[in-house]
């Protein structure tokens, strides 16, 4: 023993003029740290109810449950998370994955009740007092738990692409889309969003898995246009798909595609089993479109004897006479086409009804008639001067390309319209060696058309000019060449909502010459081969039936669907009308089935 | 180490000889000669350290993989020994005279996995489960979630909806694909 | 009977395996004849963080047998993580080890990420390492209070105790939470430093200094201590390895054994810092070393602050989580916790589940195997001081 | 027409009359659909009469301040016939020549006469008709101008 070790310790007396540890306040009053994971938080108006926060807790702790007022909005399943405390860690597991932000941690960490059934809310639903806590643990910038941006799709170089009609867009490799298809989060709500209800995440884990018979038989449940669709879909399903609120959308419609590219034609019997007990009814399908070949389909596998009547020498509709063969190849869309006609769907070509056929033949000879043929008369600009030979149709070009005659367009077009057909008119255009100018009457950000089609027209050297009105058109000096008077345009916002109006500004007009004039600013329906008595037995408003449940028309043995009955007027929502036709074709011919349902 | 692989390859028949990374190989040996190649590397290979003793359950082929973990501390290797007994009530030969801590493994993984180490001391001893009545626990068989389910209530007004089919319910019932 | 080990110092220092240790349990005694006492000492005691009990026979004061009774806190980790995701699992292994979380994230996350082959990025690196050192200089400080404690020196206890809330602000600040910070994730971390942590962290590594020397001139330049702690619980070189004995406990023996430098892992190979050493392994010995490296610790995290890059990622590109495979492998990865040796044994399959973990904590043996063995022949009231200079955590032991 | 009610008596009159030749022109169109359009202009011709007897019973104002948004759709557009068969982009394009017409003769009326009640009536009357102007037009930009 030393006299140090004895005397050391009393070194301890200097602590007691020290500033104490413990504070003197109740420690409740202690706040936690700025990014303490406290109680949580939800931004209810911005979540959309993906569930991923629920998917992700390892506790168990989160139910995604239904708040009314949400239910029906856009791209929102209407569930909102409910936390139950007893169960919670506060991981912040659910903060970090939570697709949309919305979702984060208060630096509150008190709440106290003798009631231990209370500690279970619907956060941002719920009142909390914490709820406008703006401190506490959310998603540090450049954390993921999913890669936020989608594998990039190779594409044919503009300058390669606008000699040719090769499809442009290259498609993914299998080890790209699994990668691709790695980044769903499997919420579902893209299902909701597309037309056809297509089985989306159930397709996608297919492609994770590599087994892409099963990702065709799921596509095949709600679409038996996958090759099509995987190219051209508007894909509405990836404007609500939850990955791409802070990212990118999943790529759908790429990894669709790549399914019905991983499989061969061949093998479509095999794969899809599709076994056909005839019923002895028979149905006549009006249009050989997506619609009627969607019909088609579905009622074949029901048993139906179908004859499909088409005015075109081929099936296809708007796919085949209004699509490039660079966006969508012919044997693409035929592989689609074939699979249903191999299933013994009768197409009868060049048999327009109204002229080779009455429509009341139809309906004496068939048990039920489905009538889907579109949207195909070009809407007429009605401007002095349209009727200058020099004009052409954006609709007509599509079909002179389509059936491989030479459109006749000269080497300077002008193409009015912002729309796809538009789009594919310029296109065209390039490809025939024209220098295009899109005239458009409203901005860019505002055109119908597909984004990405609005971006290719650019890189392939299609000059874009906005808020331009067309006024008037004018002959030129040389017959071969006409001239279009147009006004620059101002956006005035619509009082009464709405997409901002163009207003023409009679102080900035313009007078150029081209070749040719391509008008593309839309298209109506031709219902001519109906009567003008039948026309009084349908409830046609605006050339466009409003079909009933099931796309029942007014007339009992009448179902219709597609463009000219629906107001989105893409392939998607002709493929879903046609099916879900079908359904109701069944439901009206086979009333016993359905009975106990 | 290719040296010691090629001599334990033919002096002990070990196989699945795996470079896991440069510090660290693995390899399976018969049961019948762990205990001595497992000495022989503590005694002559400088791999006095046992990192741990554990098992891995292969349900799917009726198997326990015992893991012993070797560490050679002047080389900085370590030699990850596999060892696969019968899932069945088979016996595996004790090391416990090896290392002071190899019992308490052994009874660990007794009372775990039900496998027996015979001459191992107190070995029928409870390690962590006093009173477990049940099927040892760490057989992949036992359904941890099952045995809280049955001990333990849930939380009244517990219900969660699936996005996907709450949508359909409640948006479009009569579309999609039909019922399979 | 037999008394393995008494109050004398210790042979010449030598690893390796003694063949001559004898690892035979005591023989039982003869309750009945009413010689001996049986007594438990816990599983509630300042000796432990967790729970844990002693089954003691005393000859008068003198233990002559002792079992380690664990599993008040088993909860079945490695069990729980084989039905868990590979991310979720990241929030259940802190669990393991409650005074040391931070150690079973990197060690999780690590293994994960050396089967899934992926790289965290270099911030990731300093920012793990700085938290790891955080975390060892808790978990020291907890240990010295009770260490202090088991002495009756509670001064030292509230001391510590109570600074080493200072440190678990900064692990709030950092992480998000006090205790379980689950800030260590596969792939990386879960976030960059806040705004002004680095002059707070400095300011609370001054303090901790000065603490220290205060503790030294309080605790361990005490007579009262050394006369309690000085020659009890000697740890013979010859039982380092026959017993599995690693960190402090090995190397206050003289045994120059630490992870960090032996097989550096994250960014240890650019930090200086030496072993430290003792020469034999007492209770004493193993405090005076612990507090040597808690004074490491400081200097390691200045260090820290000082070199690590402050802008940049903090995690790698990573799959989507909500399915993440991760393909078949196996690994073993280990890291110098404040006892030692701390190791995750992962296998995979290749599916969404992890197929087995196993983790490996000292206390293990040193709670178990040597605590039996050591235990045996001292007296009575000198167990509690015996157990934390061992400095086990029971949880670690039945995951 | 030199009174206010002269004015207001022309003006409902004016209403009437496109309200009957919306009807006239249902009842020849072929197809169903087409006349229940066209009858709808002719209930929205007869709100405006309605709107004006309240205003000369003086139950509603005029409001010859208000800015009304011009969106000169109708301006370059060609006349065209209600034909038997007329479309729905015909329909639009009578009925905003029609009021763009109306708009036009209140205007014109208004600037020929000096600051009066007559005058502000005269320009009530033309703001009223350049929002049933903007209504077919909001219609057309709508319904016809969908990819334009």
């Amino acid at each position: 023993m030393n006299l140090k070790d004895l005397l050391s310790p009393f070194f301890v007396w200097q602590r007691a003029f020290e500033k104490p540890y413990t504070s003197i306040r109740p420690t409740i009053d202690r706040p936690g740290a700025p990014a303490y994971r406290g109680f949580h938080i939800n931004i209810a108006d911005t979540c959309v109810g993906c569930g991923s926060c629920h998917e992700i807790c390892q506790n168990h702790a989160i139910d995604m449950v239904a708040v009314e007022e949400y239910l029906g909005r856009e791209g929102d399943s209407g569930l909102r998370p409910r936390f139950d405390y007893g169960r919670c860690c506060w991981c912040g597991l659910c903060v970090d994955i939570c697709t949309a932000a919305s979702l984060r941690m208060s630096n509150e960490y008190a709440w106290i009740s003798e009631d231990p059934t209370v500690f279970h809310f619907t956060a941002g639903v719920d009142d909390k007092p914490w709820q406008d806590n703006e401190n506490g643990y959310r998603r540090a910038e450049g954390y993921h738990l999913y890669p936020p941006k989608r594998i990039e799709m190779e594409m044919l170089p503009a300058n390669e692409s606008v000699s040719s009609f090769e499809e442009v867009v290259k498609g993914y490799s299998e080890e790209q889309a699994k990668k691709e298809a790695d980044r769903c989060v499997e919420c579902g709500i893209c299902v909701a969003t597309c037309p056809a209800h297509m089985d989306v995440p159930d397709y996608i884990h297919s492609i994770r898995d590599g087994n892409y018979e099963k990702g065709l038989q799921l596509m095949y449940r709600t679409n038996p246009f996958p090759a099509t669709c995987g190219r051209i879909c508007t894909r509405r399903c990836e404007s609500v798909c939850p990955v791409g609120i802070l990212g990118e959308p999943v790529a759908i419609r790429w990894l669709k595609r790549l399914i019905v590219d991983q499989v061969d034609a061949s093998d479509y019997q095999r794969i899809l089993a599709d076994t056909i007990t005839e019923n002895g009814k028979k149905i006549a399908v009006i249009g050989a479109g997506p619609g009627g070949m969607s019909a088609a389909y579905y009622l074949r596998k029901k048993g139906y004897a179908v004859t499909v009547f088409e005015a075109q020498e081929s099936a296809g509709g708007m796919l085949r006479y209004g699509v490039p063969s660079y966006r969508l190849p012919d044997n693409d869309l035929d592989k689609d086409i074939d699979y249903i006609v191999s299933l013994g769907v009768e197409i009868k070509y060049n048999t327009a009804i109204g002229k080779d056929i009455k429509f009341e033949q139809l309906l004496e000879n068939y048990d039920a008639v489905f009538m889907s043929t579109g949207l195909s008369v070009p809407s007429s600009m009605r401007i002095h001067g349209e009727d200058h030979p020099r004009v052409l149709s954006g609709l007509q070009v599509l079909a002179d390309v389509a059936n491989g005659r030479d459109p006749g367009i000269g080497k300077k077009v002008a193409v009015i319209g912002g729309g796809n057909v538009a789009m594919d008119a310029a296109r065209v255009s390039r490809r025939f060696d024209a220098e295009v100018t899109i005239l458009y009457r409203r901005r860019i950000s505002e055109m119908p058309a597909d984004e990405e089609e609005i971006h290719e027209s650019q890189e392939e050297g299609c000059r874009i000019v906005q808020q331009a009105i067309p006024v008037e058109i004018v002959s030129a000096d040389s017959e071969q060449q006409v001239a279009i008077r147009w006004g620059e345009a101002e956006m005035v916002d619509d009082p009464k909502g709405g997409r901002p109006r163009p207003v023409l500004q009679e102080d900035r007009m313009h007078t150029d010459t081209y070749d040719s004039i391509i008008s593309a600013i839309g298209q109506g329906s031709n219902l001519d081969y109906i009567s003008k008595e039948m026309h009084e037995e349908f409830a046609i408003e605006w050339g466009k039936f409003t079909p009933g449940e099931y796309q029942h028309t007014t007339l009992e043995k009448v179902f219709v669907g597609g463009d000219f009955a629906n107001s989105t007027a893409d392939a998607i929502s002709a493929i879903e009308d046609g099916h879900h036709a079908a359904r109701g074709i069944d439901r009206y011919l086979n009333p016993a089935a359905y009975e106990e349902k | 180490m290719n040296d010691l692989m090629e001599r334990l390859q033919r002096d002990f028949g070990v196989d699945d000889i795996t470079v896991r990374k440069p510090a660290l190989t693995t390899f399976r040996v018969k049961k019948d000669s762990a205990e001595t190649l497992i000495r022989e590397l503590r005694d002559r290979e400088g791999y006095t350290h046992l990192n741990f003793m554990t098992c891995i359950d292969y349900i799917e082929d009726g198997i326990f993989t015992l893991v012993y973990m070797l560490h050679n501390y002047d080389k900085k290797l370590s030699l990850g020994v596999h060892v696969d007994i019968s899932r069945e009530n088979e016996d595996m030969v004790s090391i416990h005279t090896l290392w002071a801590q190899a019992w308490t493994y052994q009874r660990e993984l007794r009372e775990m996995y039900g496998i027996n180490f015979p001459g191992s001391p107190r070995l029928e001893e409870d390690f962590c489960l006093e009173g477990w009545d049940d099927i040892p626990p760490m057989r992949r068989e036992f359904d941890t979630k099952e045995f809280s389910e049955q001990r333990f209530g849930h939380r009244e007004g517990r219900h969660s909806e699936e996005p996907r089919d709450h949508m359909k319910v409640e948006l479009y019932p009569n579309r999609g694909g039909d019922e399979k | 009977m037999k008394l393995p080990f008494g109050r004398t110092t210790s042979s010449p220092i030598s690893t390796g395996h003694s063949a001559s240790l004898d690892f035979a349990q005591p023989e039982p005694v003869d309750l009945a004849s009413g010689k001996y006492v049986k007594l438990w000492q816990g599983p509630q005691h300042p000796g432990i963080t967790g729970n844990m009990s002693l089954e003691l026979t005393l000859d008068g004061d003198t233990i002559i047998d002792c079992k380690t009774h664990v599993g008040y806190l088993h909860r079945g980790f490695e069990k729980l993580m084989e039905r868990r995701s590979f991310i979720q699992n990241f929030t259940v292994v802190c669990r393991i080890a409650v005074p040391e979380p931070t150690f079973n994230e990197y060690l999780y996350s690590h293994a994960v990420e050396e089967i899934s082959g992926i790289e965290i990025p270099e911030r990731a690196t300093w920012l793990r390492t700085m938290n790891l050192e955080m975390m060892r200089l808790a978990s020291f400080l907890m240990w010295i209070g009770g260490q202090g404690g088991a002495f009756g020196q509670y001064t030292v206890a509230n001391w510590t105790l109570a600074y080493r809330d200072y440190v678990l602000d900064l692990f709030e600040e950092m992480t998000g939470a006090r205790i379980y910070h689950m800030y260590i994730v596969p792939g990386g971390v879960r976030a960059g430093l806040p705004d002004g942590f680095e002059g707070r962290a400095r300011e609370i590594m001054d303090g901790a200094e000065k603490l220290l020397d205060q503790i030294e001139r309080v605790m361990f330049n005490n007579t009262v201590f050394k006369a309690r702690s000085k020659g009890l619980a000697i740890i013979p070189p010859e039982m380092i390895d026959p017993y599995g004995i690693v960190g402090p406990n090995a190397r206050a023996c003289g045994v120059k054994r630490d992870l960090r430098k032996d097989e550096p892992y994250l960014a240890y190979d650019q930090l200086d810092f030496d072993i430290v050493t003792g020469t034999d392994s007492d209770a004493y010995e193993r405090a005076y070393l612990r507090l040597q490296e808690t004074r490491q610790c400081i200097s390691l995290i200045r260090q820290c602050l000082d070199r690590m890059p402050m802008d940049g990622a903090f995690q790698a590109d990573m799959p989507n989580v909500l399915h993440w495979k991760v393909p078949a492998g196996e690994t073993y990865v280990k890291a110098e916790c404040t006892r030692g040796e701390y190791g995750y044994y992962m296998v995979t399959d290749g599916s969404e589940l992890v197929r087995r973990v196993h983790v490996r904590g000292p206390s293990y043996t040193h709670a178990i195997a040597v605590m039996e063995r050591l235990a045996v022949g001292n007296n009575i009231a000198d167990i509690a001081g015996m157990m934390v200079s061992l400095h086990t955590y029971p949880p670690e032991i039945e995951r | 027409m030199n009174t206010v009610d002269e004015i207001l008596d022309y003006a409902i009159d004016q209403e009437q009359q496109a309200a009957d030749f919306y009807e006239d022109v249902a009842q020849r169109a072929e197809t169903a659909g087409m006349k229940k359009i066209l009858l709808d202009f002719s209930k929205e011709e007869k709100r405006h009469k309605k709107i004006l007897i309240d205003v000369k019973a003086g139950e509603h104002e005029l409001s010859p301040e208000q800015e009304v948004l011009d969106l000169k759709i109708s301006d370059y557009l060609v006349e065209v016939e209600a034909s038997d068969n007329i479309t729905y982009q015909d329909a639009l394009i009578i009925a905003m020549k029609k009021e763009r017409a109306a708009h036009k003769l209140y205007s014109d009326m208004a600037a020929k006469v000096p600051e009066s009640h007559l005058k502000e009536v005269l320009e009530g009357l033309a703001k009223e008709e350049a929002k049933h102007k903007l209504f077919f037009e909001t219609e057309y930009d709508e319904r016809v101008l969908m990819d334009n």
